[in-house]
């Protein structure tokens, strides 16, 4: 029997299990659209369909980013996904039914998103209730609002011409508008979290709260921010899927729930050790896009596509937390 | 005290589930019922709960409304020993289903001539379907029928969603569109209902792509302007808000046939909708629109 | 019976974390039935060694003979197979669940018909917690116990394993001096009856009076082996910190002529505090002593607005202070070193840098964002100045040994310098050399001007580090001690004391 | 200017609160209870709707209860839904196509819901992904693997009466069958969990898995248990789902997840201050289907149905933790 259990790895192999540990989750994402290129040499490496993976996922990446900033503070946000869908109902009612100019109507429903972001975090910092029952209930309140306004008929007839192309244009060197609006905001909620004193406070926060406190940081206002960061997005998320769509249509929106928990989850393993942080979120995002539209175009039957996005999800993470895992041994 | 008819729907958000159900409420208006409403947000188990419920509250009637009777097995048994007729639209007939409509799938023929007619029997097809529900499924074996006939048309079948059609509408097409580029030959899209179709018809409008003809069935609102604006080739117009007031018209009979009634279908026909007569159309029934 | 051949050899074993080098061939023997001591400065490798014993950790080479023959120690499981049973540095607590519960965590349990039959195991159980002065009733949650409670807890759970080797990392740290005189005459027991002792501590005294063995780790290398006549307090300072001179700690009382900054009059919360009432004068260093439990902790708290009081005022600059938040206290020139380091002070995943800067942030800013050049500057001033053994600001915190994290929390507040200082146990699991470093500093603030309020439970550390020290017993003040009758005794003495019905106001 | 903060509650009002943060959950349910039996005293206060009631919430106990392990060992389990809607479609398919007797085919299918829990737990402890994408990931291929089982289409044809006697059945004493699976499970979890040695491992690995290492409890073994039962929970709902359908029916199960998410986290609330357990998820479970029920049977509009759903969740926690907060305060 032998009592020394010491393993060493030779200084290269833990050099290059640390690259695994920080990069594996963008190595993945490398690795995964060389291999779509391979596999679909005409249609997946081009210019025109990155622009349309970036296009597709900029909504879920808006909405992915500001529950980025709820789930730093430490708390989780469900109702994101409802709340996209009743901002789009809202944003055409405003501007069909009530004839607001599309400016205001925006402004009001990004008003209102940060009012909703705000309602979550009051009853949870406030109340104390637990994040997720409060979202959750919130958003099925959201869902009985968007009943409510819209009696469940898609608003369709008379949205105008200029709403569509806030989603369709490109003001801006012929990059599409949801593009420019998604990096804007990745990059604006990226500098506040990273490079500012409040970011220092956010990621504080959600590391330790207690300590947070007792440093001197406003804990409770800190999560407020939170919360009302990821309404704001919900509600921007609502009303560039409605300017897409052409019409407010009640419950469009509440499939980004998954996909946004999923990008922030996948991002968490990214760069650093299961912190969550806005860059890796993007990353996250940006895999569930090229994975679905990779296995797409290459044409895999439903069924098959379902599992290999699954493994997509978990090789991705794997890559990074084995690496780590290894090397700490 | 008014009999209640209790309406179990599989998402009342859904724009032709909302028709149908503005219809069937208009119908139990003047036939003295009390309307309840359910929305079980897809979810089968909650479609077989409320069922229960309403059989407890002791209903007159119930409508399952695209639950396939095949999954309410226990909504079924709880009304029927309850002894409360069960009718439903899209859902089919069988088990103890009283009547149904909607059932759709002949809706969508007059679409998919249509289609293989614009694509002059060659091209390629992306067909948005969803396999749980029983309409589509038909429509579906529709489109195989018919297309098979045509053997330089070629069919790439994704599978949506409920909810999420709207999204994987869109991402289907986005990827399709990317190994389909334009001037390669005929291009289609179908739906097997409109919603995801028009899902497509955002990923189509970004991509500033005009070469593809898109084809939904149900004819909601959305659809119906979409065509009226250029970007839907055409759709079949379910007349759903007749279906559901025909429906509820329908129960006093099945009511009063008591043990005696024979299950039967109870269709309304279909109008297609294109964009030559759209306009025509619009004046016809001014409330397809949704107002 | 000590001089048999050691059970326990733990031979030349090496240990490191990514690129520091924790332990550089170590070897300790230990004998039954001998309480066998572990100094070093702190990061010198002592609760490393120890987790590789526990099975925490794995060494890269080495080995550990156990009654001669060679084992290998994988998981913790493994470690309480083999007899051996460990108070580790960092508690380990399940914060859910009762006091019962937390002692018998990963021991076995008497059953009835599968099920859990917690009375037999209360009666097992209680002696053992009355022993070593457990006073909480067994079956309450541990929520809101304090940080000695927690330790005795700790204790409790290695007794009732009955092995042959319990290793204590630093067990004296957060107790008073009274549970300490109840552990030491629990481990007098204990190698009465052939039960070997590892002992980690900073506290010279207690290693001089128990310990039959020394063993000395500097950069985590053995230094030296001690035994019998050789521990003295020289040749223990002189192995750990390299040379025999030790700092002089205590400093110079400076002249007490600063008004009044905050005062505090009839402070209560019950049921831990009572009505306390004490002034805080501009440069001096109050000290705050007394017996676990006494209710110090919880007057910082009230102080800093961390908990709210049921009654009493406060005023700060002759201002009514009423903080609503620790916050508002800090807005308003408060800072707070807080007890438990680990989960009051530290974000242990976040670099040093991010630790020390979070009451800083205005200090920080340049425009909108953050100055990280100035960040890592002063990071790297704070290194320095508290010599935390750390290869540099960006490490997480979790990488720093027990000792060095203290450094950081107090760290933070030494860069912003509030006009008063609340420092809970500073000291706790620092070395000697740091120990008076951090005094030295705490001096030289008060010389400036700031008003520093000190709560600790080692006897030493008040007399060392104050101008005047207020004891207090069951929630209340009951006496004040400053000049010649502020030594150890006094402070121990007082303690003890009945609280009477009304606190003394100073 | 005054600085005294003093606030001090009288003892009966501190006994009052606290008694309300312990039992305000359940406070909440019986008003509820109250509520809709004023609101409709014919049809709700009545044996046989409260017997409809729980045979109602029997499945989705089932599946929380499951899920109440995992996440006591600290861990999310988000393959559950789609895991039933796979097991239902199995089992069936099992029983129809492959022609299995039906106690064989269920024990194939328990047996296969314990091996996707291990799955789903080995991901975690020894790849050491995070629970959250593992298990979406895992679960996303579970729909792919129903996909590729069924295409999509329900199994109908050919269901036996017996199976469907499984779930509308009452073999004892007339109580239906579902629910006497319901408290089966619910007690076995309970007295698992509360009152054997194992069940205090799971308690400490959940609230505090480095200091249950330290104790020498194998904490991998732990949450690998956590998750199997999870597994196991979910393949149970699945076929009881599949009887009680008639039919196999792809994503079926799915709308379990946040229902019994819901469950677990309301009972997070009760009684325990935070905890996950086993008996407060079963209350949890209660409120949402006497909610449901009651709102269902009172017959209000859609829209304010949804807004009630997400009031009674928001309410029935923030009576107990608004109690725990003042009183602590
Ligand atoms: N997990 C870790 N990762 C990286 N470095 C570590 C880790 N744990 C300990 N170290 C380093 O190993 C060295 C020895 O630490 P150890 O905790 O053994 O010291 P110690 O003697 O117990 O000190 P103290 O008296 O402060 O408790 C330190 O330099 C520390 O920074
Ligand atoms: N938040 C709380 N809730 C309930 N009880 C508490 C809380 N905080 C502290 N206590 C109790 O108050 C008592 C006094 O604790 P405190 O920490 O103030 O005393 P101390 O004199 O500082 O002693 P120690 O040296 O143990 O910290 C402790 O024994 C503990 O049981
Ligand atoms: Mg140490
Ligand atoms: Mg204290």
């Amino acid at each position: 029997m032998i009592a020394d259990t010491g393993r060493r790895l030779s200084p290269r192999a833990k050099a290059a299990l640390n690259f695994l540990a920080r990069y594996g989750t963008i190595l993945g994402l490398a690795a995964m659209i060389v291999a779509f290129a391979l596999l679909s040499p005409r249609a997946f490496p081009t210019v025109g369909n990155f622009r349309n993976v970036l296009n597709q996922a900029s909504l879920a990446m808006i909405i992915a980013t500001g529950l980025t900033l709820a789930v730093i503070v430490g708390e989780l946000d469900l109702s994101v996904g409802f709340a996209a869908s009743l901002h789009g109902i809202l944003v055409t009612g405003l501007i069909v039914s009530d004839g607001l100019p599309i400016p205001v109507a925006i402004a009001v429903v990004l008003a209102a998103g940060a009012v909703i972001g705000l309602i979550n975090g009051l009853i949870v910092t406030k109340i104390r209730v637990n994040s997720v029952i409060a979202t959750l209930g919130v958003g099925t309140i959201l869902t009985g609002l968007a009943f409510a306004y819209s009696a469940g008929v898609p608003i369709v007839a008379g949205v105008p011409e200029a709403f569509l192309q806030l989603s369709l244009g490109h003001w801006l060197f012929g990059i599409p508008n949801d593009i420019v609006v998604m990096v804007a905001v990745a990059a604006a909620l990226w500098l506040l979290v990273e490079r500012t004193p409040l970011g220092q406070e956010i990621q504080a926060v959600g590391g330790n709260p207690a300590a947070a406190r007792l440093a001197g940081i406003e804990v409770d206002r800190i999560k407020l921010l939170g919360f009302t960061i990821s309404g704001v997005c919900a509600s921007l998320t609502g009303i560039l899927l409605a300017s897409r769509l052409g019409s407010g249509t009640a419950s469009a929106g509440d499939s980004y729930l998954l996909t946004a928990f999923a990008a922030v989850f996948l991002g968490s393993a990214t760069l650093r050790d299961g912190e969550f942080h806005v860059l890796g979120t993007v990353i996250g995002a940006l895999i569930i896009a090229f994975g679905f539209n990779g296995l797409n175009i290459f044409g895999a039957p439903t069924f098959s596509q379902y599992m290999l996005q699954g493994a997509i999800l978990i090789v991705a993470v794997g890559l990074s937390s084995l690496g780590r895992s290894i090397a700490e041994r | 005290d008014a009999p209640l008819l209790g309406i179990v729907s599989i998402s009342a958000t859904e724009a032709n589930n909302a028709r149908y159900i503005k219809g069937a409420t208009a119908a139990a208006k003047e036939d003295g019922w009390k309307v309840s409403v359910i929305d079980a947000s897809g979810s089968a188990d909650q479609a077989n709960a409320a069922m229960q419920n309403f059989a407890g509250l002791g209903a007159g009637a119930i409508i399952d409304m695209v639950f396939p009777w095949s999954s309410i097995g226990a909504g079924l048994a709880a009304a029927k020993s309850a002894g409360i007729p069960v009718v439903t639209w899209g859902g089919g007939l069988g088990g103890s289903i009283a009547a149904t409509n909607g059932s759709g799938a002949p809706v969508a023929q007059p679409v998919i001539d249509r289609m293989v007619a614009d694509l002059g029997g060659s091209g390629d097809v992306l067909a948005l379907t969803y396999h749980t529900g029983e309409v589509c499924r038909n429509r579906e074996v529709l489109l195989d029928g018919i297309v098979g006939k045509s053997p330089a048309i070629h069919v790439t079948r994704n599978e949506v969603r409920i909810p999420g059609y709207f999204e994987d509408g869109a991402q289907y097409a986005n990827a399709w569109l990317a190994s389909h580029p334009a001037g390669g030959g005929r291009l289609a899209i179908w739906g097997c209902w409109d919603d995801p179709a028009i899902g497509a018809i955002g990923a189509l409008r970004q991509q500033g792509r005009d070469d593809v003809k898109v084809y939904g069935v149900n004819g909601n609102a959305q659809a119906i302007e979409n065509i009226r604006n250029g970007h839907m080739t055409a759709t079949a117009w379910e007349d759903s808000y007749t279906e559901g007031y025909r429906m509820v018209k329908l129960l006093a009979a099945i009511r009063a046939a008591g043990a005696n009634w024979t299950p039967r279908a109870a269709e309304v026909p279909a109008v297609l909708v294109t964009q030559q007569n759209v306009a025509q159309f619009i004046k016809d029934h001014p409330d397809a629109l949704g107002k | 019976m000590m001089d048999g051949a050691p059970f326990l050899v733990a031979e030349d074993i090496a240990k490191s974390y990514g690129g520091a080098q924790a332990l550089r061939g170590v070897t300790v023997a230990l004998h039954a039935g001998e309480v066998h001591g572990l100094v070093g400065a702190n990061g010198a490798g002592k609760s490393t060694l120890i987790r590789i014993l526990a099975g925490v950790t794995g060494p890269d080479s080495g080995r550990i003979l156990l009654d001669g023959r060679p084992v290998a120690i994988p998981s913790p499981h493994h470690a309480a197979d083999l007899g051996m049973s460990f108070i580790h540095q960092e508690l380990a607590f399940v914060p859910g669940m009762s006091v019962i519960q937390n002692i018998m965590l990963g021991l076995p349990k008497k059953t009835r018909f599968g099920m859990i039959d917690w009375a037999a195991i209360a009666h097992e159980v209680a002696p053992v917690a009355k022993r070593v002065g457990l006073g909480a009733p067994l079956f309450a949650g541990v929520k809101g116990l304090s940080t000695a409670e927690n330790w005795l807890i700790s204790i409790c759970r290695a007794l009732i394993r009955r092995a042959r080797l319990i290793v204590m990392d630093e067990p004296t740290a957060s107790l008073s001096a009274g549970e300490a005189e109840k552990l030491f005459r629990i481990i007098a027991d204990l190698t009465r009856s052939g039960v070997g002792v590892l002992y980690v501590s900073h506290r010279l005294d207690e290693i001089k009076r128990l310990c039959t063995r020394v063993t000395a780790l500097r950069d985590g290398r053995t230094v030296a082996h001690l035994r019998g006549g050789q521990i003295t307090r020289g040749a223990l300072v002189g192995a750990i910190v390299g040379t025999s001179a030790e700092a002089q700690a205590r400093a110079q009382p400076a002249p007490r002529t600063g008004g009044v900054v905050l005062s505090v009059d009839g402070l209560a919360r019950l049921p831990r505090v009572r009505g306390v009432s004490f002034v805080l004068r501009r440069g001096e260093v109050l000290g705050l002593g007394g017996l676990v439990g006494a209710g110090r902790s919880e007057v910082a708290r009230l102080i800093y607005g961390a908990d709210r009081p049921d009654s009493g005022t406060m005023t700060l600059h002759g201002q009514p202070f009423a903080p609503a938040s620790p916050a508002a206290a800090v807005r308003a020139g408060l800072g707070l070193v807080p007890e438990e380091r680990r989960t009051e002070a530290l974000l242990l995943h976040r670099s040093i840098a991010f630790n020390l800067q979070l009451a800083n942030l205005a200090s920080l800013r340049r425009g909108p964002l953050l100055d990280g050049g100035r960040r890592t500057r002063l990071a790297l001033g704070v290194i320095r100045d508290l010599a935390i053994k750390a290869q540099g600001p960006d490490l997480p915190v979790a990488r720093l040994s027990g000792g060095n994290q203290q450094k950081v929390a107090i760290g933070r507040w030494l860069l912003r310098a509030p006009d008063v200082l609340i420092l809970d146990e500073p000291t706790r699991g620092v070395d000697i050399g740091a120990r008076s470093e951090i005094h030295r500093h705490v001096r030289a603030l008060a010389a400036r001007g700031m008003a520093v309020l000190v709560i600790s439970s080692e006897p030493e550390e008040l007399p060392d580090l104050c101008d005047r020290v207020l004891v207090m017993a069951e929630g209340r003040v009951v006496l004040e001690l400053c000049g010649a009758g502020l030594t150890r005794n006094a402070v121990v003495a007082a303690s003890y004391a009945e609280a009477p019905a009304h606190g003394v106001s100073a």
